[in-house]
């Protein structure tokens, strides 16, 4: 299980073969892995989007994502998992978030991965000020629903 | 030590910086919860009911008691991923 | 959109990076990405599992897939979607199947990937031999439920 | 031309190799349906309920009808992915 909060930029792909590498006591093992890889679009409600700043606090983020992934890794048999989040000023096209699982079959995978997006959506503490083409920056009141 | 307060993201703007409020003031204001908090903050304004609040960095709501040392938070509705 | 056999390993992690520069015109666009890969466990039903054969219907096999992967866009508005799915003699371990999709939101996402995959377990023309480690062959007689 | 049958995975192993039925065969066993070329290979025995069955590669059910030039394929259930 890792928890990784990230002021750069990130290549999701990359860190996914690298975070196997690493895990290859369970090569074998796991016959399924289920990834989420949210990305900044360059509009949101309308506007264009040149630039977002994303709080988070610090701290309290780290401590409720792993309690995500504890309570995941109980409730759907996880033989691991691995979140990365971004901070700081990010670019349109940039991933934001990365969530991957690795479970024995597929339907806890699935299901692991879509309910850690949505513990993280709602509850973990982030926040994004979107700066728009015109020049105007503004805070992102709510994000849209996941089921 | 006294109780830190943080305000996070737009309740940042709103509320302005984080406070420190000392044993004197928690005493002198008799500021038992977090909804007590809130009220010594902003002066009795109602607080929105999409804010959330933690305490030592685990969700809460209102009426959790505090005490000396500990850190609360204010903060709006999150929006990461 | 593609659909690829592949006949021999595969790194479903350096394709997902390939594919994503070669459809680098959404760009800003999408917003979720939603990836499974299945991957060769070394035993199953209770069994020690040593290698597999997988077997296809050239030509159907395609189709099959290219008709789900229409099918998901149109029901879920994707933007892109990958299907690459391994033949012939696998190792555990080995990556045996990734669906990968784009699309604005993450329900999209989410639900347009799964479906792909329970449409390609329960109807896409595979068949699975396994040889188990006392060197016994079997074809496996049917998948495990995904919902 | 005449019609392609063929057998994938364990239908290969109970059925044999793939057959060509050419026009004679086709007439003189009054060969139809995808039922009726079932019944011509196994004579007779009938077809287990999980076998699945492909028209030119498209799912289909035993009354569908069947013309020179058809490939037709038995096979038992898919287990990829």
């Amino acid at each position: 299980m890792s928890v990784v909060i990230l002021p750069e930029a990130f290549n999701p792909w990359q860190l996914l073969e690298d975070y196997q590498q690493k895990i290859s006591e369970l090569n074998g093992k796991y016959g399924a892995t289920a990834v989420f890889v949210g990305t900044m679009r360059d509009f949101n409600e309308g506007d264009n989007v040149s630039q977002m700043f994303l709080e988070y606090y610090p701290g309290m983020t780290e401590k409720h994502l792993e309690k995500i992934c504890t309570q995941a890794t109980a409730d759907y048999g996880l033989l691991e998992s691995l979140v990365v989040h971004r901070v700081g000023e990010i670019n349109p096209n940039d991933p934001i978030v990365l969530v991957a699982v690795w479970t024995a079959h597929r339907k806890q995978a699935f299901e692991a991965c879509r309910e850690i997006m949505e513990d993280l959506k709602s509850r973990a503490p982030f926040w994004k000020k979107e700066q728009l083409n015109t020049g105007k920056n503004r805070w992102v009141e709510k994000n849209t629903k996941g089921y | 030590m006294g109780i830190a307060v943080k305000f996070f993201a737009s309740m940042r703007d709103l509320m302005g910086d984080d406070r420190e409020l000392d044993a004197q003031i928690v005493q002198q204001h008799n500021i038992k919860t977090v909804d007590d908090i809130w009220n010594y903050c902003v002066e009795g304004k109602e607080r929105p009911a999409n804010v959330l609040v933690a305490v030592n960095m685990d969700y809460v709501d209102g009426t959790t008691l505090v005490k000396d040392g500990d850190e609360v938070a204010f903060f709006p509705p999150v929006t990461g991923g």
